[in-house]
């Protein structure tokens, strides 16, 4: 039932207004609305009862194994949360002047410091609201960089941004809304770039490359050198897509690679929250060429003051892209995780990643699953493909998504990348037990024997969720977008 | 090792089942002269208890000043259930509901969202959030440049009354698309645009944007403008407090036909100060332009035994799609923002929101009342205004700020940087959340420092 | 399944262990353990997973309708949590002197104040920790009071507690505890204690009686003024079980109805969570003349300081009856709650809860069901008896109960009082709307229905819940009362 | 209405059904000369934000001290996790258990409880909790009465070691039945009760209570003592630290057959200081005694289709059943706190309990070392302590409290009081909470207040 077939008019929450409100307004009748509004009027408890009792019809972290590939699913430390969420940081206006503000940026500056290390960046920003917000920040800068070389002239033929057929739909989005053309670049069989299709690809048309190492197929760009190499010598810059960070913390770092900017996904590796969608925050860090453009605000310190620098101190920065400091609170949990991790925590990161990752491969193979790339590492995810399931039983890569719920997992990513059909990308991440991917791998396993003997059964599924699978195709047609009172 | 929970057993028995020596062999594609040596500038990790204590002393060094600041952020006050619901595990740590059946919490809370945002804008139909005000209202722009078949044109006018930074990030957002963005100047004495200074002949336009009330608190002449705007072949963007929907006139019946595209900052729902972030940007249009709108979007559907449903629906708009194609780059948004804003609204309700509207602008009028009398400042603009007030103060401004922080009052935002013309001006606001014993502080705190001077 | 089947030895968290702990302890071995006691080895997230799980197999006000008579459970205001758990409070030493604590002294004073103001008594101590605790504090009083008479020597006889039949098990335990005798008076017919009955039993062993009213057969004791006569002549005090005090808030005080001494259970009528089953909180009020014997602490004010009142400073008290000053957090939420509602809220409470109360059993009758006491006014409870139903159709109270469940209703109070065969003690308190008042008809409705046409079904319920009706005879018989490893 | 979610037609048609002219009809059976004129005390209700505003500033004005004091209620790192979880609505606002099928996780999460104080305690079976420690000692000690079938007696020895409050609540929830409590003095070097100074020939007792921990920190022989206690056919009541059973030996071990019933404070197990409570009080006892045990217990059983499940189980000892012959009067216990305690040794961990008990003694060794070495105060007792410790001050107590507080330091517990023998003692303790710049903070101070002295 929705919250508004709960209402009734009339019903209001006094201890939620404000008191003696002097309501005849002195604010002219023609900026005035003549309607009320259609917010429900429902008590504290209907509220509560209703908002309690739609969480539970949720899978989330806390609740299930998340497996979701490419996402990053982990364990969202409660003391990120609750820590950030100290009166004094709630209470905080964006405005406030520096005096008001050292103890919030001391832990912005920290940040930065560490986002630096962990990338191997020379600068960093953490203004991005989110990866695609970074992307934009990035390409924005090797846009900026190119517009400023030939001493100010700009290099106008450089329209191009080349991404991997795996790359991640941000990517492209990204590159047309700061204008260049996308240009894909193939992967071979073994799921790395196909260098002489690149070499092909690249010329003076190159304002860069997008690419994501560990690749969203899960395994590892050994040539990653070479690449830059081609990139750069073609007068391209090469640019990190972070979302995959949590594989190689602490074991390789992008700057090393030859990354010219990278943004980071903190919702993913730095285990902010997704909160059903957001918010996330995508700080963008750079190489030496890239600093001058970064976007504001950024935090600096001067003789153990704290201070914020905005466009007046940086005129060649691409600006800001939000209107205060990003997502503040995003990045304040993310902080407080890398704080509780530190240096050897960062490390373990990774390794437990690709340890989970590794297992579940190995024991799906082993259990007769065919994987996209059977003769690669997994790194933190990996991907095993169901084609012959749906060839031969017909039952496809949706149908065993479904299914799983009803055994209670989350689904892996279904359907990315667009290039190995039928598709499962499995990430476990490091912070899940043995016993946890061994359930999932035995509800793979049975689910193939329902889908042997009784194909039908996995078509239907769900079954033992809030409701059966959904008319999508009804959904986009007959658009039922808001609710209106019958 | 800090949520790891693998034991050394564990480890043993999975690289055993992997067939590897060891995790450090796990990584042996990488090639070796790319491998790092380590972190060197991450702090070594600490305990939960020692991070809640720096965090602690982190917070109090900040503490709770009277906070007469707004300019794009707003102190209301939030009810406790709102956020004690919001961060419930099941909505905290749940991912984008790709698999609508494993989420039909945040998807009928989306869609009872989208119906609550589209009422108070007074439009057909709202996403499920952007990032913020600011970046809103870029998409606003670029939705506006793609939705308006009648024009061919790349400009759009942008009254300077319009937020500064909000300005600065649209320009920052839209500029490599190539879309001129052309201001308008506002009129000294009432803080507005007049309808009657806008050009006659102003050519291909694609959008006018619309601020109300404006970044002064000024409520302009939306009817004039939007109708202007229209007689123009423009399309019309309201940007707006939603706050302030409950009292005033909502976009869609502005003017002869209502605004196109409506967006704003989300923060005054429910979201706290949090210094600027994570807040939620909205967005809001006429169904015709559906296909056009950036963002996720909710629809009702049915199940496979007919039963009532929530799904993500038009992903053909979005990046995860569409591709370099897509009506804007976004995928994750601000999803728990607006997980709050829904249940803020919920609860406090139509009447509560327009309480809440109403007791912001009488607390504003009376500071300003308050403030005049002291003799030491007046108001700038001759206009009605929301719950903000730009006031022209008798000493500088730095020196009022600087006198009123240390007493732990944030006297409002000084915006002489941004608007120079007008001289010593702060913009300052006092929601419901200000006593009139607040008020006085204020006032009687601006008397004693300007007799000191 | 259990935390401990999920746990594995040498699995820690770190994050939650105090760092560098020096682990060779001085402390000799002969007081030293050998074992290691079995505490669960799992991850944070998987205790946050377990019991995150947990909860949502758990009824509550949160999440449903409970009109557990007797209980009230209405909305549990959630600022009462939020603003009770501030840091401010929650890290407050007990023994912290005063200088210290004004803050925390200030809340607790001005909720006596208020007690004092709803009961019509004379004082108020706040400490006893629950109601059962409230009424031992209460009876003991009453105990030293007697032992005070006589100048001092006592009145020896006084041996004798009178108690109504329909009274709460927590009153004559009560009373034994403090080495009393209970003896039983009847209820007649309509629900009043036999004025008759009561004549004959006090007399000289007459120490008091406990009494609520309204009674807990939802009905108002309307000869209490002749009680109160009959038990004071007699020598004997009057006790008021203030469970159901949300049924008169500020329509009539039982100072004014003369009783002596009464406690309340603020995890009713002030709505403190009943948290699964408890915290509570028990204060006691008292007439002039037990003023001197009220336990011990309380709070005074002089000249605008508080101050706490101990033992130095009250011989006569009862004395102490917790190590500190009760369930102080659960006083706090009390007391925010009180100042929402303030005095008009307060007025409100009774009125809405008698409304809603006498509307469900209006309707319930309507319906056919039979009440128990059908020529009263409901108060803010009521009594439907099903006996009926149980003889002609073999579907009992329990029955219906479990019934209840699987439409979605929180059972009301069964098999108590006892007094009534086959009873229904329904309260729904003023926070439900009509709304969840007629759903709770209708599935009364339906039942019956179910009842009629197919008794087994409604025997075997419930269906929809984490487990089927539970074995409880087995749980008896066959002790399982700790898990041990296989 | 706060609260009250009825519209003007609700209340209209209720009325209209029940056949009633207004709501004060309803109310006509109380005689009229009882009705009351009203409230008169009552401030006027408040909105949520300005009850918000003032136990805020209430909260901020008793704010955070550097706390050395323990005495019965210690400060440790609570995970935040902890109460993120036991507030949930569906732990926080659940009753009772009464309907076992709609409160399954209540009540396995109090199976699991059960578990977890079983084993700390190395007793059989443990409750679901009483009150607090305190009152936990007296339903001890009643239980005792009814469980020592040798004993005719209603004796109970009672060392001076035992927390004060903790005797006196004992004595005024027994005294009504008649309880004797004969206390026994501790040996003024040690700070412990000598097994040496027991009588030859005590007589007929019931119990011996026996402390560990003791008030004083000190370790008491415990062994020696509960031998003692059986060979005199008495009960050993133990009255332990939960926090210290991670490290010290468990009841059921003491002596050669172990204490019989063991009760303690459950606080130190994820409950915050705040003000005293709410904390829980903890029982466990042998399997035999199990039908004398107050309070609830869970048990495990199967339901309809032979699936494990949990209920209440044993009611029949309980004041619902058995009404005057109950076990105890207790109804409503202190079950949040118990969720609370739970969820925190779940996260914590065996190992945890352990470090988080060692580190507290360790902290407070070094901060008694410390101290001493200001030469201003030194160790009264010279027996090991667990976390605690009476230290003797050159200046009097009084005084170091005052000084000491104003610079918000809480230095200890002042017992002079309680034991005026001993002279200016403070009882310190230095949980895990504190650093080694935290110590020395407490000795600095007191090396600079007694300079000035
Ligand atoms: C590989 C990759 N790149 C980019 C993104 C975009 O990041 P965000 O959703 O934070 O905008 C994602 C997120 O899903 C991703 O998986
Ligand atoms: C009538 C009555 N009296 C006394 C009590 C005992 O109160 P408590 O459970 O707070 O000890 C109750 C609680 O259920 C009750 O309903």
């Amino acid at each position: 039932m929705l919250i508004f077939e709960q209402s009734k008019s009339g019903r209001v929450n006094t201890a939620q207004q404000p008191a003696n409100v002097n309501s005849e307004t002195d604010i002219p009748s023609e900026f005035l609305r003549a309607d009320k509004p259609v917010l429900p009027e429902v008590s504290e408890m209907q509220a509560v009862r209703h908002y309690t009792k739609l969480s539970t019809k949720n899978f989330s972290i806390d609740t299930h194994f998340y497996p979701l590939g490419s996402c990053t699913m982990k364990y969202n430390p409660r003391a990120c949360n609750t820590l950030a969420m100290l009166p004094g940081f709630l209470n905080r206006h964006p405005d406030s002047p520096a005096n008001m503000s050292q103890g919030f940026l001391a832990c912005m500056y920290d940040l930065q410091e560490i986002l630096k290390d962990v990338t191997g960046m020379k600068e960093v920003s953490l203004s991005p609201m989110a990866g695609a917000q970074g992307e934009f920040a990035g390409i924005a800068m090797i846009r900026a960089y190119h517009d400023a070389s030939n001493g100010g002239k700009g290099d106008p033929e450089r329209t191009e941004i080349l991404v991997p057929d795996a790359a991640h739909g941000t990517n492209p989005a990204t590159a047309t809304m700061c204008n260049f053309k996308v240009r894909e670049i193939p992967t071979n069989s073994d799921g790395d770039v196909d260098i002489e299709a690149l070499k092909e690809a690249v010329g003076p048309h190159t304002a860069g490359i997008m690419l994501t190492n560990p690749s969203t197929l899960g395994v590892f760009e050994r040539r990653i050198k070479e690449i830059a190499d081609i990139v750069h010598k073609a007068g391209g810059l090469l640019y990190y897509d972070g979302a995959n960070l949590n594989a190689i913390l602490g074991k390789v770092k992008p700057g090393d690679m030859g990354f010219d900017v990278i943004h980071m996904n903190l919702h993913k590796t730095f285990s902010t929250p997704h909160g059903g969608g957001g918010p996330g925050a995508g700080p963008v860090g750079v190489s030496e060429r890239l600093i001058p453009y970064l976007p504001v605000p950024m935090v600096t310190k001067v003789d153990d003051e704290y201070h914020v620098v905005t466009e007046k101190n940086n005129a060649q920065s691409i600006g800001r892209l939000s209107a205060f400091m990003g997502n503040s609170g995003v990045l304040l949990r993310a902080y407080i995780y890398a704080r509780l991790l530190g240096c050897d925590g960062m490390h373990r990161v990774a390794e437990y990643a690709t340890l989970n990752a590794n297992y579940m491969m190995k024991q799906l193979e082993k259990a007769g699953f065919e994987l996209a790339f059977p003769n690669r590492k997994a790194t933190h995810e990996f991907i095993v493909t169901l084609k012959k399931q749906a060839k031969d039983l017909n039952v496809n890569a949706m149908d065993f998504a479904k299914r799983l719920l009803d055994y209670g997992f989350h689904a892996p990513t279904t359907y990315f990348p667009l290039l190995v059909p039928e598709c499962f990308l499995i990430e476990p991440t490091e912070t899940e037990a043995q016993d946890a991917l061994d359930g999932f791998i035995e509800a793979m396993i049975a689910i193939q024997k329902e889908a042997e003997t009784d194909a039908e059964k996995v078509k239907g599924a769900p079954y033992t969720l809030p409701v059966r699978r959904l008319d999508d195709v009804k959904a986009a047609k007959e658009l039922d977008l808001t609710w209106t009172a019958e | 090792m800090p949520f790891i929970p693998h034991t050394e057993e564990d480890v043993k028995s999975m690289l055993a089942a992997i067939g590897a020596e060891s995790i450090e062999s796990l990584f042996d594609e990488i090639p070796a002269e790319l491998r790092t040596e380590g972190l060197t500038k991450v702090p070594e990790g600490v305990s939960e208890m020692e991070i809640s204590r720096i965090m602690s002393e982190h917070a109090e060094r900040d503490s709770r000043a009277l906070c007469f600041a707004g300019a794009g952020a707003y102190e209301h006050h939030i009810p406790a259930a709102v956020w004690e619901i919001t961060t419930r595990g099941e909505f905290y740590s749940a991912y984008t509901p790709y698999q609508a059946e494993a989420s039909q919490g945040t998807l009928q809370l989306l869609y009872e969202y989208q119906t609550m945002m589209a009422s108070l804008t007074g439009m057909d139909i709202s996403n499920a959030s952007l990032y913020d005000g600011a970046s809103a209202l870029a998409e606003a722009v670029l939705m506006a440049i793609r939705a308006n078949r009648k024009s061919k044109s790349k400009r759009i006018l942008m009254p300077r009354t319009v937020h500064p930074q909000y300005r600065k990030v649209a320009h920052n957002i839209c500029k490599g698309q190539g879309i001129i963005f052309e201001e308008l100047d506002f009129d000294m004495e009432g803080g507005h645009i007049r309808a009657d200074s806008l050009p006659k002949d102003p050519g291909d336009i694609a959008a006018l944007v619309i601020p109300q009330p404006n970044y002064f608190g000024v409520l302009e002449d939306i009817d004039a403008l939007t109708d202007w705007a229209h007689e123009h072949k423009a399309l019309v963007i309201a940007i707006v407090n939603p706050t302030s929907l409950a009292l005033l006139k909502a976009p869609g019946s502005w003017g002869e036909i209502g605004a196109d595209i409506t967006c704003g900052e989300g923060q005054p729902l429910g979201a706290p100060l949090s210094s600027g972030g994570p807040y939620f940007g909205f967005m809001a249009c006429r169904e015709k332009y559906v296909r056009q709108m950036p963002g996720r979007i909710i629809g009702r559907t049915v199940d496979l035994d007919g039963k009532e449903g929530f799904t993500l629906t038009l992903q053909a708009r979005e990046q995860h799609i569409r591709r370099s194609k897509a009506t804007s780059n976004i995928c994750t948004n601000q999803g728990l923002l607006v997980t709050a804003a829904t249940i803020y609204m919920a609860i406090v309700g139509p009447d509560g929101l327009t309480k809440v509207a109403q007791a912001s602008h009488n607390n504003t009028e009376s500071l300003v009342k308050k403030l005049e009398s002291t003799g030491k400042t007046r108001r700038l603009f001759n206009r009605p205004v929301f719950h903000e007030s730009v006031m022209l103060f008798d000493l500088p401004t730095d020196e009022l700020m600087m006198e009123m922080t240390a007493r732990k009052i944030l006297p409002g935002v000084d915006i002489s940087d941004d608007y120079p013309e007008l001289g010593n001006v702060m913009l300052i606001c006092a929601t419901e959340t200000k006593t009139d014993a607040d008020l006085q502080t204020y006032a009687d705190l601006v008397t004693k420092l300007s007799k000191k001077s």
